[in-house]
């Protein structure tokens, strides 16, 4: 049995992360895995994309051929935007998110601590060119903050510890991790297992975690 | 979306669903849950801009020990003036309680019956996006060496001295659109915008008296000046009350 | 010779402030004779008026029966907009006082000090209604203030004073001063007259002055 | 007014007069008095509304150590990475220094040769922000607990840290806009508008490049994004290159 084939993959993570966001939602989600919550959030729910370099009602990708280099999305890629869509400048923007208007933001992780502490935007390492973007200001101004991540790194360590070693991005800011292993939320006791993937057992995610896990019910 | 306030529904694979929409029934519906002691930021820079349904509904619906954030107090019995003389409000934070055809808010004042924040118009207005934005305090240069200083913490910065202000929120705005969609996209009249896209920013609950609903993308993206992110509850009046006409005949509220 | 017949009148006084705004200003007018300026700026020169509830390219009144009670200006009357005008929302409208980027700014006044400082919103009476509107944050944002004001009070007293008995708006902010009797800068050494009203001599001017008056030319 | 930089004249009395008009000619003009060691915001994006031919006159006239802020560092060899290149910055203010196709800045800063300012991006808006508004700090939550707090002032504020932040202004500011008028009132397209209206607000000298004039009075007041007062030059760029067809197609500059 080898890593890559249990538990959840990318999207499969990115569905079940979109299941948890409640209708009528204003959302922020992150470049990689968290830009698939969009394509699943469920039928019947209506969810409000704000991207921060200052567009509220943020649609789908355009066809190919119907890019605007002018209307682009905080990862630099082309977007589209929906009927009530709003432009604003970049100051209006980031107050929609470190005012707490923004409801649930979605994001990547390099480490996640039991304190909820978030690592995800430098390695420190000396020669790296150190680079934040919009990943402070989302973790200390959005209401619910949700992290989607492989469980580990591509080493096979843990991502989830009892204390990041990396540079910091917030401290005390994830509410849930959703991993190709489990979901988890961060709780004042440690990481509390809310839902294991098909096939994949507590202990296995245990083994896989440095930080000590909680069962879903005691 | 047909704008009466009917919820606009979608078909998706043969089920119908509820699309978000912040529309309300009425005036009264729209401030029902405003509590004793709220916090209410209400739009307007003398009448241009002021939501008076809302105010009115407000004044019928009876909540108490109001603190009010305006830039003024009213004029004549209508409105915020009503309002106060309704003795509904234990406090004012504004810059200018004192307008031709203001009595109410004087007298009151006077006997020592309601409560008087006095805060520079540009203060109060940098106060007001301050809460909106996330931003607890700031420094400005506004009243420095006046009584209005007194008391707060003083700072010097690149050869200036600055005062600290806190960022102001509320728990409830109200305001007046001049267009409104389901998401609560916003576009103003002229000098009526003043303080509401501010104050929509500032407050938990931000309710809007609108004249005109559309459809959403009937406003163009580019001129939206409130972003629905901000609104909460919309309710149409489509020719609201003008306060000076109000204040020429007379008139008393309620 | 009594008070009322000698110097200048209100429109010669706004007259004579309007020769000192330079052409393409942004300039701030408050209530009373300061709006009278906007009547009297040479011909040939283009000035732009803010309004601080948020209008920039205010117009003059508008003819009976074309008001708007949503197109006000800060005294509250009715105005109009010129071609190029743009309305904006009030923290904007008093970045631009407060952000420095209004030129010129006039205002009446109850008492200035030899320091420039100026009391113009309260007689510090105990019964008195405090009212401060945007003065305080025009005095201090506003590049340069001119101040209107008769030279003397109704009563005869004077109004340019050592230092001012009512509360400040703001400290060593005035720049000029134009009264009935005469145009003063407010110097480190003290008022300096730069201009006498037509029969008014520096010694007229300086027994209605509580402070030291400075001759243009020593 | 003709759009193509002719100064509007207005008849009063028998006599021609000037009217304002910040046009200028061209790039080269609107930028020539930009000096050595100015601190200047260039608006944008990524390459949305980076206002290229007003970069490629600053790299043509030569302006040396500059301090650059932009919430990026540029991509290929155009634009802003030129700029970079050609040894004209000593120093970035930024948020996102790493862009796929950004090896300019990366090698310059590995060997020691520019500076970094790293700003989170919602403290970089609202520190320039700041310094338009006269605000010369603020507080904010942003960066407390993280490596970027450190050596900034923290305080409490009802519960929550924040640390201090100053404002931000500069000596110029070059952006793009889609239409402009004679007064410098200005709209802009899409997310394009990003930084900058507060990036106008901030710097002593604003420096437009316009895709289109019109005349004063066609952009309806309601609309208006930046007004003409925080705009000084303006100069008509018909047909902006694009940034990333550049990059792609290997271009340097100059």
């Amino acid at each position: 049995m080898t890593a890559d084939i249990i538990g959840w993959n990318r999207d499969e993570m990115a569905k079940r992360a979109a299941l948890d966001i409640p209708d009528g939602s204003y959302v922020n989600l992150g470049i990689g895995i968290p830009e698939k919550v969009a394509q699943h959030v469920p039928e019947g729910r209506e969810v409000i994309y704000h991207t921060e370099n200052g567009l509220l009602g943020m649609g789908p990708v355009p066809a190919s051929g119907g890019e605007d280099p002018e209307l682009i999305n905080a990862g630099k890629k082309a977007v589209t935007t929906i009927p009530g869509a709003a432009f604003f400048h970049h100051a209006d923007s980031f107050a929609m998110i470190r005012g707490q208007h923004i409801d649930v933001c979605v994001l990547g992780a390099m480490q996640i601590s039991e304190q909820g502490d978030l690592a995800n935007w430098s390695t420190g390492e000396p020669d790296a060119i150190p680079a934040v973007g919009g990943a402070m200001d989302l973790v200390a101004g959005v209401k619910t903050i949700y992290v989607i991540t492989q469980h580990c790194t591509t080493d096979g360590g843990p991502k989830l510890v009892e204390s990041c070693t990396y540079p910091l991005t917030g401290k005390n800011v994830v509410d849930r991790i959703y991993t190709d292993l489990a979901v988890l939320d961060v709780t004042p006791a440690g990481f509390k297992v809310l839902e294991l993937a098909p096939g994949v057992s507590f202990d296995y995610v245990q083994q896989r975690t440095a930080g000590k896990l909680l069962p879903a019910k005691g | 979306m047909d704008g009466d306030g009917g919820s606009p529904l979608i078909w998706i694979n043969g089920w119908f669903f509820k699309m978000i929409d912040k529309q309300v029934d009425s005036p009264a519906k729209a401030v029902a849950d405003i509590f004793d002691g709220a916090t209410v930021m209400i739009g307007g820079f003398g009448e241009a801009g002021s939501p008076i349904e809302l105010i009115h509904a407000l004044i019928d619906q009876g909540a108490q020990n109001l603190t009010v954030v305006n830039n003024n107090t009213g004029s004549g019995h209508v409105g915020l003036a009503a309002l106060i003389e309704n003795g509904r409000v234990a406090k004012m934070i504004c810059s200018y309680p004192r307008t031709v055809g203001s009595k109410v808010f004087p007298e009151l004042y006077r006997s020592g019956k309601i409560d008087l924040e006095l805060v520079p118009q540009g203060t109060l207005a940098e106060r007001i996006r301050a809460g909106g934005a996330g931003v607890p305090a700031f420094y400005t240069a506004t009243s420095v060496g006046t009584p209005l200083a007194e008391g707060k913490e003083q700072r010097h910065f690149a050869g200036r001295d600055y005062v600290m202000e806190y960022g102001l929120k509320a728990d409830f705005a109200l305001i007046k659109s001049k267009q409104a969609d389901r998401y609560g996209n916003l576009i103003y009249n002229k000098t009526a915008r003043n303080f509401a896209p501010i104050m929509a920013m500032a407050a938990e609950t931000t309710i809007v008296q609108a004249e005109r609903m559309v459809t959403a993308g009937e406003i163009d993206p580019e001129i939206v000046v409130t972003p629905g992110i901000f609104v909460d509850r919309i309710v149409t009046v489509a020719n609201p009350e003008q306060e000076s006409k109000l204040v020429a005949e007379g008139r008393f509220y309620p």
